[in-house]
C-alpha cells in the first residue's frame, strides 16, 4: 500500500515538474516565464528532497531559485524599462525549428535509452561505500560536507574561483543598476526586522553544516539575500563594506584562504589541503567561514551588477 | 490517538490550501484574489504546521516549524501589501517604471 | 620535487588575487607569476622526463575518492607552451594596457585564465575537467568583453551561451559515465569502461561538446568575431591557448580513454569536419578585410589540421608510426600557438599604432615598423608550414600519415589548405611594402615588438630546427599508456 | 529503488533535452538564459537520481557534492550572462 502511495506521489511530482518547465520555457510573455521558472525551481527542491538531497534541496531554493530569480527579475526590470512593453513576442515556428524538433528527440531517446543501460546492467556501484568507510577521517560528520570539503576539496576551491572570476566579469563591464526607490513604511518594517534574523539562520547553517545539511554555499546564499533585501528597500550599498579595499578583500578571501591554508600544509610536508586528522574539522570550519563570507559578497555584487553604490567614493565607477 | 488529531489537522489544511488555490481562479481581480491567497494559505499552512508539530513531538523540530510558519506569514503579509499598494498606484496614474 | 603540479596552477592563481586587491601593481605581478609559471613547467618538464608521467592526489585521497593530477609528456609540453605564451603576452599587454582604465580588470582576469589553463592541462577527473572548463570559458568571455564596445560585447554573449552549452554536452557525458561506471578518475574508468549504450552517448556528447568550444567546422561562428573584437594580448591568448586546451581535451579523452573500443566510424567523421574546417577557414582568411578577422578564420583552420591529426592517429594501429603521428600533431599544435600568439600581438601594435588593422591600407607598415612586419612575416611561414617552422615538419608528418593509410583526399586537403593559407599570408605582406625609401627607425615600441618577435622567432627557427628531443620525450610519456599503470 | 531511478532519470533527460531545443533556438537572449538552467537542473537530475539508494539506505553524497557545485557554477554563469545583456542594451558612456 504505502509503495503504491509512493508511486503515486512520484507520478504527480514529476509530472508537475515536467509542466512547470516547459510551461516557464515556452510561455509568450518573458514576465510570466521567470516567475513559472521560480515555481519550477522551489517544486526541483522537492524534488531533490524526495531523492534525499536535504542539502541540493537547500542550495536549489537558495541559489538556484532564490537569487537567481531576484537577477531574472532585476535584468526583466532593465530590459522592460528599456524596451518599454512587456516583451510578449510569438515565436513564428520555421523549418529550422522542426528540424531542431527531429534533433531533439533523436537526443532525447538516444539518452534515455543510454541511461536505461547504463541504470540497469550496472557493476560498479558509486563512490558511496568508499565515503562512509573513510567519513571518520574527514573530521566532518555530514558526508556531503566531508566530500565538498575535504576529499574533493580542490572542486570547491576552482569553484570559489569560478564564483570570482564571474563577479570580475561583470564589474569590469561597468553595468551598475539604478537603485532602487527608499521603501515604504512596511518593506522598511519587514527589512529591519528580517535581516538580523536572516545573519542569525546564516550562521546557524554554517554551523549545522558539519554534521548536518548545510554548509558554506546554502549559508552564504542566506546572507547573500539579506544584501538583496537591503538593496530592495533603498539601502543602496546593500550591507557591503563602504570601502573599496575591504570590499575586494572580502571577494578574494574563500579562494585566498582556501590556498593559504593549502599552501600552509605544504610547507608542513604534507601535500596540498591534506589536512592532519587532528585539525581537519577546525580547518574545514575555517575554510567555511571565509568561503560563506566570500559566496555572500559576491552573490551580492553580482545582483548589484558590481555597482559601488553611493557610499563608496567614485575613484573608479566600479569597485 | 495523536496520529488521528494530525491527520485532522493537515486535511483541513490542505482544504484551505485548495479554498485559496480556487479563490486564485475564481475571484475577479487583484485585490480579492491577494485576499483569498493570503488568508486561506497562511491558515492553512498554520494548521499543517501542527498537525506535523504533533507528529514530530520533540521541541525543537516544533519549534522550527513555528519558524517557517511565522516566516511565511511576515513575507506574504508584506509582499500582497506591496503588490496591492503597486497596484492601487498604477489604477491612479501614479506609478511611473 | 612533485609539489611543481600544484604550483603551476597556484603561481598565476594566487597572482591573480594579488592584482585584484592591490590593481596598482598589477602589471608587476602578472609578469612575475607568468615568469614563476615557466620555471614551474621546465621543473615539471625535467621531472617527467626522468621518472615519467607524475600523478598527485590532491589531499592525499586515493585516486577513486579524491581528485588526482596528471601530467605526462602531453600535458607537460602543453603546459610550457601556455607558460612561455603568457609571459610574452603579459610583457606586451603592461604595455598594451599602460594608459587604459582597462588595466585595472585585465590582470586578474588573465592571471585566473592561466590558472584554469593549467588546472585543465593537469586535470585527470572528468568532473574536475567539467569546472577547469567553467573557469576558463567564463573568464575568456569576460575578457573578450572587456573593451565595452557593442561588437565585443555581442560576440562575447554568443561566445558565452555555445560555451555553456559545450559544457552542458560535456557535462551530461560525465552523468553518463558516473551512472555506469561509478566512477570519475580517468585511469579507473579507463580500465572499466566497454562498448555500450552508455559509452557511446557519452563519448558523442562529450566530443561534441568540446568540439563546440575547439570551434571546429559546423561550431566555429562565434570564434571569428569573439577573437577578431577582443584587445589584441585577449585574441593571441584566445586563439594560441584557449581553443587549443579544449582541443587537448579532445586529445586526451580519445587516446585514453574512448580510443581503444570505440573509435571505429567516428574517425572518418573528425577528418571530415577537419578537412571541412581547413578549406572553409582559409576561404574566408582569404576574403578577410582584417588582419585579426584573418588570423581569426586561420585558427579555424589550423584546428581543422589538427582534427584531421586526430582522426588519422585514431586509424593507426599502436606502434612506431602512430608516436610519430603523435610528435607530428604535438608539434603542429605548438608552432601554431607560438605562431599565432605572435601574429595577434603584431597586429595589436599595427593596431595601435595606426589605429585601423584593415589589409588594403597597410602600405608602409613596413618603413614605419620594420620589426612588426618581420615579425608577421615570421609568424606567417609558421603559420603555412614552409621548411623552417616546426609546421613544415608536422605538416610533413601529417602527410606521411595519410599517405601511410592510404587517404588520398586528406593529403590533398593539407596541400589545398597550405597552398590557401601562403595565399592570404603573401596577400598581407605585399600590402605591408609602401615606396618610402628607408625604415625611419627601427624599433617603435621595443616593450610590445621584442615578447612578439621571441615568439615567432620560437616557432620557427626553435620548432623547426631543434625539436629532436621532442620526439623521445613525447614517445617515453605518452605511450606508456595511463590504463596499464 | 531501481524503477524509482529510472523515472527521474527519464524525466532528467526529457528536461535536458526539451531545454537544449529552447537554448538553441533564436529566441530572447534571456528566455536562452533560462533554458541553460532548466537544461542544468534536467542534468543534475540524471546525477540524482543516480545516486538514490532506496528508501532506507543514504544516497551516494559524491554527486551531491558535483550538484551542489553545479548549481553554483550556473549561478555565476547565469549572472555574467545578465550582465553581459544589461551592456548591450545600455551603450556604456563612454562610447
Amino acid at each position: 500500500m504505502e509503495a503504491l502511495i509512493w508511486t503515486v506521489f512520484d507520478f504527480l511530482l514529476i509530472t508537475a515538474m515536467l509542466a512547470l518547465g516547459w510551461s516557464a520555457l515556452s510561455t509568450h510573455s518573458l514576465r510570466r516565464g521567470i516567475a513559472l521558472f521560480i515555481a519550477f525551481g522551489l517544486l526541483l527542491s522537492l524534488v531533490w528532497v524526495r531523492l534525499r538531497a536535504p542539502d541540493i534541496a537547500l542550495a536549489e531554493a537558495a541559489i538556484g531559485t532564490g537569487l537567481t530569480g531576484a537577477l531574472l527579475l532585476a535584468a526583466l526590470r532593465d530590459e522592460e524599462s528599456a524596451a518599454g512593453a512587456a516583451s510578449t513576442e510569438k515565436p513564428k515556428n520555421t523549418i529550422a525549428d522542426y528540424l531542431l524538433i527531429a534533433a531533439t528527440v533523436i537526443l532525447a531517446l538516444i539518452l534515455g535509452w543510454a541511461l536505461i543501460d547504463a541504470l540497469m546492467n550496472r557493476q560498479y556501484s558509486g563512490l558511496a561505500n568508499e565515503v562512509f568507510t573513510q567519513l571518520d577521517r574527514s573530521g566532518v560528520t555530514n558526508p556531503v560536507t566531508a566530500v565538498l570539503l575535504n576529499f574533493r576539496a580542490y572542486d570547491t576551491f576552482l569553484e570559489l574561483a569560478v564564483l570570482l572570476v564571474a563577479v570580475l566579469g561583470i564589474r569590469s563591464l561597468n553595468v551598475s543598476r539604478r537603485p532602487y526607490l527608499k521603501a515604504g513604511l512596511v518593506l522598511s518594517g519587514l527589512t529591519v526586522w528580517l535581516v538580523p534574523v536572516l545573519i542569525v539562520i546564516s550562521a546557524y547553517l554554517l554551523w549545522v553544516g558539519a554534521h548536518a545539511p548545510g554548509g558554506a554555499f546554502q549559508s552564504g546564499a542566506v546572507l547573500a539575500a539579506a544584501g538583496v533585501l537591503l538593496r530592495l528597500s533603498g539601502y543602496h550599498g546593500a550591507g557591503l563594506p563602504a570601502r573599496i579595499v575591504i570590499r575586494r578583500a572580502l571577494m578574494i578571501v574563500g579562494v585566498l584562504v582556501f590556498a593559504i591554508i593549502g599552501l600552509g600544509l605544504m610547507v608542513l610536508g604534507r601535500g596540498f589541503l591534506e589536512y592532519p586528522l587532528a585539525w581537519s574539522g577546525s580547518l574545514i570550519l575555517g575554510i567555511e567561514t571565509a568561503a560563506t563570507l566570500s559566496i555572500a559578497v559576491t552573490l551580492i555584487m553580482a545582483f548589484l551588477a558590481g555597482e559601488t553604490g553611493r557610499a563608496g567614493n567614485q575613484e573608479d565607477s566600479s569597485c | 490517538m495523536a496520529e488521528y488529531i494530525a491527520m485532522a489537522l493537515i486535511t483541513t489544511g490542505l482544504i484551505f490550501f485548495i479554498a485559496g488555490s480556487i479563490g486564485l481562479l475564481r475571484l475577479p481581480d487583484l485585490y480579492t484574489r491577494l485576499h483569498a491567497l493570503t488568508k486561506a494559505d497562511n491558515v492553512g499552512l498554520g494548521m499543517i504546521v501542527l498537525g506535523l508539530a504533533i507528529i514530530s513531538g520533540d521541541l525543537i523540530t516544533t519549534f522550527k516549524l513555528l519558524l517557517v510558519w511565522l516566516f511565511v506569514l511576515a513575507s506574504s503579509a508584506a509582499s500582497a501589501h506591496l503588490i496591492a499598494q503597486r497596484a492601487r498606484r498604477r489604477e491612479r496614474g501614479l506609478w511611473k517604471p | 620535487m612533485i609539489d611543481a603540479l600544484i604550483w603551476v596552477i597556484l603561481i598565476p592563481l594566487l597572482g591573480g588575487l594579488v592584482a585584484v586587491l592591490f590593481p596598482r601593481i598589477a602589471g608587476i605581478t602578472g609578469i612575475l607569476s607568468t615568469a614563476g609559471m615557466v620555471f614551474a613547467c621546465l621543473v615539471l618538464i625535467k621531472l617527467v622526463a626522468d621518472s615519467g608521467p607524475q600523478v598527485y592526489l590532491v589531499g592525499g585521497w586515493s585516486a577513486g575518492l579524491g581528485i588526482s593530477l596528471y601530467a605526462d609528456g602531453l600535458s607537460s609540453l602543453f603546459l610550457l607552451m601556455t607558460a612561455m605564451i603568457a609571459l610574452a603576452v603579459s610583457i606586451y599587454a603592461s604595455s598594451y594596457f599602460r594608459q587604459s582604465h582597462l588595466r585595472l580588470h585585465y590582470w586578474p582576469l588573465w592571471l585566473l585564465l592561466l590558472s584554469a589553463l593549467s588546472a585543465l592541462l593537469l586535470a585527470s577527473d572528468l568532473f574536475n575537467i567539467y569546472v577547469t572548463l567553467e573557469l576558463l570559458g567564463i573568464s575568456a568571455v569576460a575578457l573578450t568583453a572587456l573593451d565595452g564596445k557593442r561588437p565585443a560585447v555581442e560576440a562575447a554573449v554568443r561566445y558565452l551561451v555555445l560555451g555553456l552549452l559545450g559544457s552542458l554536452g560535456f557535462l551530461a557525458g560525465v552523468a553518463l559515465l558516473y551512472a555506469a561506471y561509478g566512477s570519475l578518475d580517468l585511469a579507473t574508468l579507463a580500465t572499466r569502461i566497454q562498448p555500450g549504450a552508455a559509452s557511446w552517448a557519452a563519448a558523442a556528447l562529450m566530443t561534441a561538446g568540446l568540439m563546440i568550444k575547439t570551434a571546429l567546422f559546423p561550431m566555429h561562428f562565434w570564434l571569428p568575431p569573439a577573437h577578431a573584437n577582443a584587445p589584441a594580448p585577449v585574441s593571441a591568448a584566445l586563439s594560441a591557448l584557449v581553443v587549443k586546451a579544449a582541443f587537448y581535451l579532445v586529445l586526451r579523452l580519445w587516446l585514453d580513454l574512448f580510443g581503444v573500443s570505440l573509435s571505429g566510424g567516428v574517425s572518418t567523421l573528425i577528418g571530415l569536419l577537419g578537412a571541412a574546417a581547413v578549406l572553409w577557414g582559409s576561404w574566408c582568411a582569404l576574403q578577410a578585410e582584417r588582419l585579426k578577422v584573418l588570423a581569426a578564420y586561420s585558427t579555424v583552420a589550423q584546428i581543422g589540421y589538427l582534427f584531421i591529426f586526430l582522426a588519422l592517429i585514431l586509424e593507426m594501429p599502436v606502434g612506431i608510426p602512430r608516436d610519430e603521428a603523435i610528435a607530428g600533431l604535438m608539434l603542429m599544435a605548438l608552432s601554431h600557438g607560438f605562431a599565432k600568439s605572435a601574429f595577434f600581438l603584431s597586429t595589436g601594435i599595427i593596431q595601435q599604432r595606426q589605429g585601423h588593422d584593415r589589409i588594403k591600407e597597410l602600405a608602409g607598415a613596413v618603413q614605419g615598423m620594420p620589426v612588426t612586419t618581420f615579425t608577421l612575416a615570421l609568424a606567417g611561414i609558421a603559420l603555412i608550414g614552409l621548411p623552417i617552422s616546426g609546421a613544415f615538419l608536422g605538416k610533413w608528418q601529417l602527410i606521411d600519415g595519410a599517405l601511410y593509410l592510404h587517404d588520398w583526399l586528406l593529403a590533398l586537403v593539407v596541400l589545398a589548405g597550405s597552398l590557401l593559407a601562403s595565399a592570404y599570408i603573401f596577400r598581407v605582406l605585399g600590402q605591408a611594402f609602401g615606396n618610402s625609401p628607408y625604415p625611419t627607425k627601427v624599433l617603435s615600441i621595443g616593450m610590445q615588438e621584442i615578447p612578439a618577435m621571441v615568439l615567432a622567432l620560437i616557432a620557427t627557427l626553435v620548432l623547426g630546427l631543434a625539436s629532436g628531443p621532442i620526439w623521445p620525450f613525447l614517445e617515453v610519456t605518452v605511450m606508456s599508456g595511463r590504463a596499464g599503470m | 529503488m531501481l524503477s524509482v531511478q529510472m523515472i527521474y532519470g527519464l524525466a532528467g533527460v526529457l528536461l535536458f533535452t526539451f531545454a537544449l531545443r529552447v537554448a538553441l533556438s533564436q529566441v530572447a537572449f534571456l528566455r536562452r538564459v533560462l533554458a541553460i538552467n532548466v537544461a542544468g537542473a534536467g542534468l543534475f537530475l540524471v546525477f540524482i537520481s543516480a545516486a538514490y539508494k532506496g528508501a532506507g539506505q543514504p544516497a551516494d553524497p559524491v554527486p551531491h557534492a558535483l550538484v551542489l557545485t553545479g548549481i553554483v557554477v550556473a549561478f555565476s554563469a547565469t549572472a555574467l550572462a545578465i550582465a553581459l545583456a544589461r551592456r548591450l542594451h545600455r551603450p556604456s558612456d563612454d562610447d
